[in-house]
């Protein structure tokens, strides 16, 4: 149930996106459609139903998105560094890390924000363990690693969808 | 702007029918006249094209005797249905291929020659 | 700048093209035949058509692909 | 001014899809020019949205907007079948 | 703010953005094997393009909801299409550079058994 | 050899033709007498500011219920060439799809669906139409199929779909017939206001019955393919 509500909201927000006006007729067909898909094609679906929905998890949720910008620019910078230095200071490598995230959205999230900063990218999910390619490995074990590439989204996270 | 278009469509129709009489490989042949296909359609878009006239969607309906600044519609309605009349065929010929592998276990093209005599 | 970005897509649409009738590997033309779409799908755009560079855009991005390739697969399949 | 600034972008947009057709012609394996591809499907992406500001019809981002969902599906579809799973 | 100033703004968010473009295009053509290609190439091109469409929007403020939701698109999708295919290549054992120094999915992936438990725990999972 | 050399010279004939039409084309200066009527007159006769819609939906129609049918006939040889059999049906063997876009689906899925019924519910507005919103919505039923391979598209909503479509859109046609000038003419309903969603008379709905039909024929072309049998049957 909880599911369908926020798929709800999510469609009625891409329809008026994408329609790009709130005229009445617009807002009535959104509700109407976004209604009617999810009862009829997502019987199955249980992304979002572990989602949390209270100020707090709001709040971590603003303060997740500022902080994977910043990481986004930072860590995009520091790949441009290394593509334009001509001697190419990589030093790749595959390394296990941990998650203690249970719940789909959380892990999905992780994953995705994992993958979007550059010099780090998720190979393979296996359990609670994530692989990572990592183009400069600072450390191949499994706690260092853990600490230096997942905590910083994980602690916001885990207030989010726990 | 035009001429070079025009070009690259005249070339992807030639390397289409060159590839289709050259290739041996049954998938190679669908996929020349899918390039074929894609160049046929370029050149038909660039019959339509007017110099410095916009898309054929109009904000306000034009008044009396007045032309808008448009391209020609005709041409891209037609090429409209192409595109997905063309998806339609290359996946029948996609499955006739598949049958004729499934009979004779090969994708040459000099092997069927039951009807040649 | 209508012309260069014309000239530039022609070239990589060629290129395309000739790579998609000449190599040897099946998997690498029918990759080669999706680049000739998605270029083509920017000419349109560039001859005022956006109808027709959407529908482009929407079967070339990924039905002609999987359908050649459910069939590849069949026939890989059958060669072990 | 602001046309300049746009014009001067899509030419280093353009730059960037030549560069990207090379490693699609050079690629030593099929997985390479797979990337390539994933590569020039988003650059173009941001070659559409120009293309709209300099022909001043704001109705071409509809395409933009098709191979914004649409552009990842080649790269899943060709990645399922290296692994097999198709 | 006037439209003159707001085009300028815009122009040189754009110019950055497709600067990121070329880099992306850059890091393709250098890195040495697959791996990290995808790294410099297929990231560095999605803040491109976030960039690139970032910049559009200060010529057309009106159309704010269009250009959020390509943003949106372009950002929840490239993930997906990255792993997918960095999954496929490790799968299809495509050659790690010799700089490589560490691989920790190697030892995972030669023990047969526990691939083969994995795989019975997801089969069983979607069904 | 000698069949190289015959390859090579008609490939020569066809680019001296090729070269001739290029040379003999004329740009035009100003739009032909049929497309100059439609620019003119399209828009006040219809009510839709996309003239291509106009064309392809009223003006012809026709062209359009053919060409639907055209898709209709393919898909169903398609199906019938290769005849699903429950009692042949093997356990398809294949590797399962990561976790990551197993879940993703389930979020991307519903959000094509509406991108796709944006597009054909704004065919007179904006680009788009029934054709490439039922691209989209294929497309969205193929992503489904590529994280989970062993899924079935169920045959029974697939076929119900087109038919309550492709009988709306003849029944609109003739609607058109009885209570307004000829087949498909869109007037039936009030044509409304000029470029908002609720206009244009009867061409949204013969739109969204356009883009049901398509979508569901191209998704019965994929769900087909995906499951092709391994031998000849």
């Amino acid at each position: 149930m909880k599911n369908h509500f926020i798929m709800f909201l999510t469609l009625l927000g891409v329809w008026i996106m994408l329609n790009n006006s709130l005229e009445t007729s617009i807002v009535v067909s959104g509700v109407v459609l976004a209604l009617l898909i999810p009862f009829l094609f997502c019987n199955h679906c249980e992304v979002f139903s572990q989602l949390k929905l209270n100020p707090k998890s709001l709040l971590y949720t603003f303060l997740f998105i500022t902080t994977f910008l910043w990481e986004l620019i930072k860590a995009n910078l520091d790949v441009a560094r290394r593509v334009l230095t001509p001697s190419l200071p990589i030093n790749p490598g595959i390394v296990e890390v941990k998650t203690q995230l249970k719940s789909k959205i959380g892990r999905i999230i992780l994953a995705d924000s994992i993958t979007l900063t550059p010099g780090t990218f998720t190979v393979e999910i296996i359990e609670d363990s994530l692989f990572i390619h990592w183009i400069d490995v600072k450390s191949s074990d499994l706690e260092e690693s853990t600490k230096i590439i997942v905590k910083t989204f994980e602690k916001y996270l885990e207030e989010m969808y726990g | 702007m035009e001429q070079v278009i025009i070009i690259t469509g005249i070339l992807l129709i030639i390397l289409g029918i060159f590839g289709i009489i050259r290739s041996r490989n049954l998938v190679k042949i669908v996929l020349a006249f899918t390039l074929f296909n894609t160049g046929l359609n370029i050149l038909m878009i660039s019959i339509g094209y007017i110099r410095n006239a916009g898309a054929p969607i109009l904000s306000q309906i034009p008044g009396q005797g007045e032309i808008p600044n448009i391209v020609d519609p005709v041409p891209q309605a037609l090429v409209l249905t192409a595109i997905v009349i063309g998806l339609g065929v290359t996946a029948l010929m996609l499955a006739y291929v598949l049958k004729l592998y499934q009979d004779k276990g090969t994708l040459d093209i000099n092997s069927f020659k039951d009807l040649k005599w | 700048m209508f012309v260069i970005i014309a000239i530039v897509l022609g070239i990589i649409s060629l290129i395309g093209g000739v790579i998609a009738l000449f190599h040897k590997k099946l998997v690498v033309a029918i990759l080669a035949a999706g680049l000739v779409s998605l270029t083509a799908s920017i000419i349109f755009l560039l001859l005022a058509a956006p109808d027709v560079a959407m529908t482009e855009a929407a079967i070339g991005s990924g039905l002609t692909t999987v359908i050649f390739l459910y069939v590849l697969n069949k026939i890989r399949e059958k060669n072990g | 001014m602001g046309n300049l600034l746009i014009e001067i972008a899509s030419g280093i947009t353009l730059l960037a899809l030549l560069l990207g057709l090379i490693r699609f012609i050079k690629g030593p394996h099929k997985v390479d020019r797979v990337i390539a591809f994933d590569t020039m499907t988003v650059s173009s992406i941001a070659l559409i949205v120009f293309i709209s500001l300099l022909s001043g019809n704001l109705l071409y981002l509809d395409v933009a907007l098709v191979y914004g969902i649409l552009g990842f599906l080649g790269v899943v579809i060709l990645a399922r079948y290296f692994e097999k799973g198709l | 703010m006037n439209k003159e100033t707001l085009e300028l703004i815009g122009g040189i968010i754009a110019i950055i953005g497709s600067l990121f473009l070329l880099l992306g295009s850059i890091g393709l053509l250098r890195m040495p094997d697959s791996y990290n290609r995808i790294q410099a190439g297929t990231k560095a091109s999605t803040l491109g393009t976030m960039l690139s469409v970032l910049g559009a929007w200060f010529f057309a403020p009106a159309m704010v909801g269009k250009f959020v939701i390509l943003i949106l698109f372009v950002l929840i999708t490239n993930p997906v299409s990255s792993h997918a295919i960095a999954r496929a290549a490790y799968h299809i054992k495509v050659p790690l550079s010799p700089r490589t120094i560490v691989d920790k999915l190697k030892d995972k992936y030669s023990a047969d058994s526990d691939r083969m438990a994995y795989k019975k725990k997801v089969k069983s999972e979607t069904e | 050899m000698v069949k190289n050399t015959l390859i090579l010279l008609l490939t020569l004939g066809i680019g001296l033709i090729m070269y001739d039409v290029y040379e003999d084309f004329k740009f035009q200066e100003s739009l032909p007498l049929l497309g100059d009527y439609y620019a003119r007159n399209a828009a006040s006769e219809t009510g839709s500011a996309n003239l291509v819609t106009a064309v392809v939906v009223t003006y012809r129609g026709f062209d359009t219920l053919g060409e639907v049918s055209i898709l209709f006939l393919t898909a169903s040889i398609i199906s019938f060439m290769f005849k699903y059999k429950e009692e042949h049906a093997t356990k398809k063997e294949y590797r399962p799809a990561s976790e990551l876009l197993i879940s993703s689906t389930q979020v991307f899925t519903p959000i094509m669906l509406i991108v796709g019924i944006y597009i054909f519910a704004n065919g007179h507005l904006s680009p788009g139409g029934g054709f490439q919103g039922g691209a989209v919505i294929a497309s969205a039923f193929l992503l489904m199929l590529l994280a989970n391979p062993g899924m079935h598209l169920s045959h029974k909503i697939i076929s119900r779909v087109e038919s309550i479509s492709g009988i709306g859109f003849v029944l609109a046609g003739v609607a058109g017939l009885v209570y307004a000038g000829g087949f498909l003419d869109n007037t039936v309903l009030s044509k409304g206001e000029f470029g908002h969603l609720l206009s244009a008379g009867l061409i949204p709905i013969i739109y969204i019955f356009i883009g049901l039909k398509v979508g569901a024929e191209l998704s019965n072309i994929v769900s087909t393919m995906s499951h092709l049998p391994k031998e000849n049957n």
